[in-house]
C-alpha cells in the first residue's frame, strides 16, 4: 500500500530517561498500513532548523478495544537537532509523518525461533515484530543491549507478550556485563544451524558482528540499518549500503527501498 | 474555472512547467505510488552514463542552513539498463521523460544521447555538463565555453530530441554559457545545477561527507538562482528551464517572472513527495486571484520598476 | 584555565579572531554602548569612497532563507570625514580599526589608501574589490585577474599599512583570485564578499529592493563561503580572513579549521549583537573540552579523511 | 542607557480582531529604560524561518502597584511570517527582545497642547507618550484613524488618562468617514501658530499628509517612521529615509539611530 503524507498531533510524549522518549502520534492510517521493521520520515511542523525529514522505526501500533490502530508511537533517542526537538515535542504539536516505508521483516514461524537482538535504541522495530511473531506463536527470544539498565525500556511490554529476554549492559549494571553479542553466541551454540532466525538493529559494529556470529552459526539473519536519509523513497541516493547477492559483484542499494531490512549475509560491512 | 497551465519548450508542450530535478526523483517508478508521473510537467531521471556506476561512498548528504550538500557521485544503472528497464514503465505510464546525460569526454555525452535517441519515449535530452561531484567531465565542460560549445554542438549532430544543456552556476558569467549553448544549436538551457561546497564536521575535524566537497541545493541557494535565471533571459532567445529551492508555487512563479517557461523541483520533493500537486494548486490560485488566464503570460513578466519604501 | 584565542595576521596581533564585517557594524561607533569595541580581534568599518555617497534608495534589504540580500550601494561619509570624525574616537576605544576601501578607479582605491595611512590609528586596509551593488569600480576589479593585480599592486606602493583585498565568490575559481593578489603584495586575503542574487515580490511582479539585484548574505552561503576558504588555503601562504554566515563559534571553527586565520561576522552581528562574547565564550569551551590551548593551532587543521558511514 | 537583551516570556496574549494583538513579555528591565517613541527589535525564539528581528513600538509598560515596571506589550499587527506568528503566541513562548532602541518623541507641556494622530498599528507609540503627557498635565487630543470601528482599539485607556478622542474610520462605522487628517485639519484651523504639538504615527501616506497639514497651520509636528530595519542600531544601513536639516542637502540617514522620530519638515516624502 502506498505511503500516506499525516499531518499528526502529538497525543503523548513519555520520557523515559535523559535521552529517550516515547511520542505519540495520530498516525491511525499508517498503523494500519505498517508492517514490523518499516519505518516513518518525519518533521515537526514549522521546524525550519531543518530542511530534511529523518527516519524512525514504526515503536508501537497503539490500538482501540477493537485492536483497530488509533495512532503509532515512535521511539526517539536525542542524537542531534529533530531528535531534541521530539525529546521537547508537547501534547498538540504537529509532526508530519510520511510512512509507511521500507521493505519490512519476513516473520517467521514454528517450529523455527525467533532471536531478536536489540542494541539501544535499536529496540524500536521489534514491538511490532514482537506482536507480529506472538500472533504467529513462534517462540520469540530477544536479545537486548544498552549502556546501563536504566536504558533498558519497555521490558514488561515484551514479557506480556511472552518473549524471553536476555539482557546485557555495558556497565554490568542489569543482565550480563559487555556487549549482547556474547550471550547470542553462547546461546546459538546449542541450537541446529537453519532453526533459528535472527533479527538485529542497532550500531552497525553490532549489525556486523551479529551477522558474523550468525553466519558462523549458520543461522538466517535479517538486520536494519540506519544510513542518512535524505528522502526515504528512492529519489536521493543517500542511504546506500553495499550488499552482494550471491555471486555478483558487491553494489551500493539504497539502503530505504531495497531496505532497511537486509540479508545479514549479504551485506558488505565497511 | 481551469486556467491554463501549459508551457511550450521549442516543440514539447508541457500540461504544466513543473519537472521532477535530475538526481532527486530517483528514475520516476519510485515515486509511482505516490504521484501520478503523467501529471507532471516532466520527469528528469538521475544522470545516466553508458556504463553503471557506483557512485561515492556514504555519507553522500549532509544538512546545512536552509540547504543541504550532496555527493551522490552519478550512481546509475548506465544507459542500456536504463532503456531496458525503466524507460517502458515510464512511458506505460505516461510520462515526459527527460533524460540527464552524462559524460567523461564528448564521445560519451554523443554515444549516450544516440542511445536515448533510438529508444522510445524519450522527450528530451538534458545534458549534464555541470556536476560538480565527479572528477572528470561534467563540470568540467560546463565551466570552460569551449567545452560548453564542444558537447553541444557534438551532440546537436547526434540527435533529433530537443537537448537542453544544464549549466553550473560555479562561473562568472552564467550567461555568457547559455549563449554557447545557444549558439551550438541547444533548444533551451535549464539551470542551476548545484554550487560546490563543502561542511566540515568540526567536533573530528573530518568532512560531513566522504567526498569533502559537494553540491549545495535547497532554498538558500534560491535567490543567486533566481538571478542567474534573470541575466540569462536577457541574454538568449531559447526558452530556460529555471531550478534551485523552489519549494512552493510562490517561488516556482518567482522563476517565471525572471524568465523561466519551466521549472525543476528537487529538494523539495524529498521533504514532500506532494509537493506536486500542492505546487500545481498553488499556480491556479495564483492566476485566479490575478485573472490571468495562461500562466505563459507570465514568463519574463517581471517589472523592474522599484517598489516603494513606503508600506501602506 | 584561560585559552590563547589570538592569531596574528602578518604584522598584526589580534587577541582572537573576531573581526566586525564591513557594513555590518556600521562605524563601529554605533556599537559602542553594547560591545566592548578593544574586545573584538578588529572593527572593519564601512566601506569608504574619497567622497560621501548616498546610496541607493530604499528599500534595500530583504530576507530569503538563511539569509538576506542588501543593496545599500556604499552610502558613507567619505575617507576624509571618517578620519576626522571617527577614527579618534574609535582609537579612544581601542579597537583595531580595519578600513574598507573602495574606489571607482585604481587611483581613487589608491588616494583612499594614503589618506588613510597618514592618519593615525588604521591597523589595515581591506580593499573592497568585491561589492556587487556598484555600477562603477568594486566588482568590476573583483572579478578579473588583471583588474585585481592593478589595484592591490598600486595600493602596495602608496602604503605601509598591511592589505587585505576581499575577494568576490562571483567567480569561476577564486583561488586564482587570492593568487593574483598574493603576487601583487597583499598581505592577506579577505573572503567572501556577497553572492550577487535577487528575490521578486510575486505579487506585484516587482522587485523587492530597489536595486534589483543584491549581494546574498547569512548561513545560507556559509557552505560555499567555507569551500572557496579551503581552495584559496591550498593555493597562497598569506593569511585568509575568512566569513559568509558565521553565527556561532562552531561556525567559526569551520573557517578556522578550513585555514581561514581570522573571520569576519556580519549578518549575525544584526540578529543578534551580543554575538561576539558568545562567540568568544564558544571558543573557550571548545579549546578547553578539546585540551587545547592554542585556538592558532587549529587554523588549516581539518583532516580530509572520510568520516565513516555508521553511526554509532 | 544602552538597549538590553531580554530573552522575555510570553506572559499574555490579548488577540483584539483576526489581525490584531497584544502581546505581553516579561521585559520590564527594557520597560524601566524606554522613552514615549522607542521601539524594540524582536524575534520568536527558535523561529528559524526569518532570520532577522522586527522592529516594533514599546505599546504600553506594565507597572505593579508602585509603579515599577513589571512588563511591556506591544500591539502586533499581522503582515508576514514574524507577525504571524506574534499572533500565534502563547503564554510561555519565548521572544528575544532588544531595547529600547531610536529617538523618543519630544514630549510637550502646558500651555502648549499635544495632538497626536494615529492611522491603525499606529496607535502603538502613543499609550507610553499619552501617560507621559499625562503626568506632565499636557492637555492632550488623538486623532486616530482606522479601516472600520472594530479596529479602534484601546478607546478606555486614553479616555481614562483625560485625552480627548477624535475618531475616523474608512467604512464611517464609528467617528467621521474618511482619513483622519481631515478633522486634525480643521480643527488645526483655531489654533495660533506654535501652539500645538502635533505627533504622527502610521502609514506614511498619513505621515506626509499629517507633516503638510501641520506645516500650512504652522505647528510644530513629529513623525515616527516605519522603514525596514535590519538591525535596529545603525549597523546595516538599511533603514534610511531622505531628511534635510535647515539649508543642508537632503540626505539618507538612519531611521533607527535618527528616528524613528524626527520633525515632520524635515523629512523629505518619496
Ligand atoms: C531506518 C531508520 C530508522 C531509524 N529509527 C530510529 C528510531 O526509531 N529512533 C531513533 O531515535 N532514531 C532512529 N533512527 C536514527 C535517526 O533517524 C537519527 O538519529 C536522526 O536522523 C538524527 O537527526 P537529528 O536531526 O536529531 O540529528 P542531526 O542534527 O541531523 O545530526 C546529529 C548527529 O546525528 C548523526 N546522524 C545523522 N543521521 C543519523 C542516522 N540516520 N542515524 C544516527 N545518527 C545520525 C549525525 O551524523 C550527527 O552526528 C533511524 C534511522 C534510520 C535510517
Ligand atoms: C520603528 C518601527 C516600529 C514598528 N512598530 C510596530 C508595532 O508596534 N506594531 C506592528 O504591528 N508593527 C510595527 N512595525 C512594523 C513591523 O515591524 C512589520 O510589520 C514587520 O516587520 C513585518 O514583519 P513580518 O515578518 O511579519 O513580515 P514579512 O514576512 O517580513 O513581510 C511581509 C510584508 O510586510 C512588509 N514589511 C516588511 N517590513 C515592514 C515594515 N517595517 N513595516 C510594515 N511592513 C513591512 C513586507 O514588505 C512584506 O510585504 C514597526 C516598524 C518600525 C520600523
Ligand atoms: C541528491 C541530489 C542529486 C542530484 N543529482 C543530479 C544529477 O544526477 N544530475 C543533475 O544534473 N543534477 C543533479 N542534482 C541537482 C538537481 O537536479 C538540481 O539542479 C539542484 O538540486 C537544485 O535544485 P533544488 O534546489 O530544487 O534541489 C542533484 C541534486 C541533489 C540534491
Ligand atoms: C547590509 C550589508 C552591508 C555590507 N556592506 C559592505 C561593505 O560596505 N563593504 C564590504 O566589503 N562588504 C560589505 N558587506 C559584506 C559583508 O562584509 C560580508 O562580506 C558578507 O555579508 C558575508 O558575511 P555574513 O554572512 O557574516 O554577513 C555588507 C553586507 C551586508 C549584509
Ligand atoms: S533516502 Fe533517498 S534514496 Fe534512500
Ligand atoms: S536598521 Fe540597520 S541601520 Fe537602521
Amino acid at each position: 500500500m502506498p505511503p500516506l503524507d499525516v499531518d499528526a498531533t502529538v497525543m503523548a510524549n513519555r520520557r523515559l530517561s535523559r535521552d529517550y522518549n516515547v511520542l505519540t502520534l495520530s498516525a491511525a492510517e499508517i498503523g494500519t498500513r505498517t508492517r514490523a521493521g518499516q519505518f516513518v520520515m518525519v518533521r515537526p511542523t514549522g521546524m525550519t532548523e531543518t530542511l530534511l525529514r529523518r527516519p524512525f522505526s514504526v515503536f508501537e501500533i497503539v490500538r482501540d478495544a477493537r485492536g483497530a490502530p488509533i495512532a503509532i508511537t515512535i521511539l526517539n533517542k536525542r542524537a542531534g537537532r529533530t531528535t531534541n526537538r521530539l525529546y521537547e515535542a508537547e501534547p498538540g504539536d504537529r509532526i508530519a509523518c510520511l510512512g509507511p516505508l521500507g521493505r519490512p521483516f519476513t516473520a517467521v514461524s514454528a517450529p523455527s525461533e525467533a532471536w531478536m537482538v536489540a542494541g539501544g535504541v535499536g529496540l524500536a522495530p521489534f514491538a511490532t515484530l514482537a506482536e507480529a511473531l506472538a500472533a504467529a506463536g513462534t517462540p520469540t527470544t530477544l536479545f537486548y543491549g544498552a549502556r546501563s539498565g536504566q536504558e533498558l525500556f519497555h521490558l514488561d511490554f515484551f514479557d506480556r507478550l511472552g518473549v524471553t529476554l536476555v539482557l546485557a549492559t555495558e556497565d554490568g549494571s542489569r543482565g550480563e556485563r559487555g556487549r549482547v553479542t556474547q550471550p547470542l553466541d553462547r546461546a546459538l551454540a546449542s541450537r541446529a544451524p537453519g532453526s533459528t532466525m535472527i533479527y538485529a538493529c542497532g550500531p552497525e559494529p553490532m549489525l556486523a558482528a551479529v551477522a558474523e556470529v550468525a553466519g558462523r552459526h549458520q543461522q538466517p539473519c535479517e538486520v536494519s540499518v540506519e544510513r542518512t536519509m535524505g528522502c526515504g523513497m528512492g529519489g536521493c541516493y543517500s542511504c546506500v549500503i553495499r550488499v552482494r547477492h550471491g555471486a555478483e559483484a558487491a553494489r551500493f542499494v539504497r539502503s530505504c527501498i531495497s531496505g532497511p531490512v537486509f540479508d545479514g549475509a549479504e551485506i558488505v560491512w565497511d | 474555472m481551469a486556467r491554463d497551465l501549459s508551457v511550450r519548450i521549442g516543440s514539447l508542450e508541457l500540461p504544466n512547467p513543473l519537472i521532477a530535478a535530475s538526481g532527486c526523483f530517483g528514475y520516476g517508478l519510485e515515486y509511482d505510488e505516490v504521484v501520478d508521473l503523467s501529471a507532471l510537467g516532466g520527469v528528469c531521471v538521475k544522470g545516466l552514463f553508458m556504463t553503471e556506476r557506483e557512485g561515492h561512498p556514504p555519507p553522500r548528504i549532509v544538512e546545512t542552513p536552509a540547504g543541504m550538500i550532496n555527493a551522490i557521485g552519478l550512481q546509475g544503472i548506465g544507459v542500456h539498463r536504463f532503456v531496458r528497464e525503466k524507460l517502458p514503465l515510464l512511458r506505460e505510464r505516461g510520462a515526459r521523460v527527460f533524460v540527464n546525460v552524462c559524460g567523461t569526454t564528448v564521445d560519451e555525452y554523443v554515444e549516450v544521447s544516440k542511445v536515448l535517441s533510438q529508444a522510445a519515449g524519450v522527450s528530451a535530452l538534458e545534458l549534464n555538463i555541470s556536476c560538480p561531484n565527479i572528477k572528470e567531465g561534467g563540470i568540467q565542460f560546463g565551466c570552460s565555453l569551449m567545452g560548453t560549445s564542444a558537447v553541444v554542438s557534438a551532440v546537436r549532430k547526434a540527435t533529433h530530441l530537443p537537448i537542453i544543456p544544464k549549466l553550473t552556476p560555479n562561473v562568472t558569467d552564467v550567461a555568457s554559457f547559455a549563449r554557447a549553448a545557444e549558439d551550438a544549436g541547444a533548444d533551451a538551457v535549464s539551470l542551476v545545477n548545484t554550487f560546490l561546497a563543502m561542511a566540515i564536521d568540526v567536533e573530528t575535524r573530518r568532512p560531513t561527507i566522504t567526498n569533502v566537497l559537494g553540491g549545495l541545493s535547497g532554498p538558500a541557494i534560491r535567490p543567486i538562482a533566481v538571478r542567474m535565471v534573470w541575466e540569462c533571459a536577457q541574454d538568449v532567445k531559447i526558452p530556460i528551464i529555471g531550478m534551485g529551492g523552489i519549494t512552493n508555487a510562490r517561488d516556482t512563479l518567482e522563476f517565471l517572472l525572471a524568465g523561466a517557461t519551466a521549472v525543476q523541483i528537487g529538494t523539495a520533493n524529498f521533504v514532500d513527495p506532494f509537493v506536486w500537486s500542492k505546487v500545481l494548486a498553488g499556480l491556479e490560485d495564483y492566476l485566479e486571484r490575478h485573472g490571468i488566464d495562461r500562466l505563459s503570460d507570465l514568463i519574463g513578466a517581471f517589472d523592474p520598476t522599484p517598489p516603494t519604501a513606503v508600506h501602506a
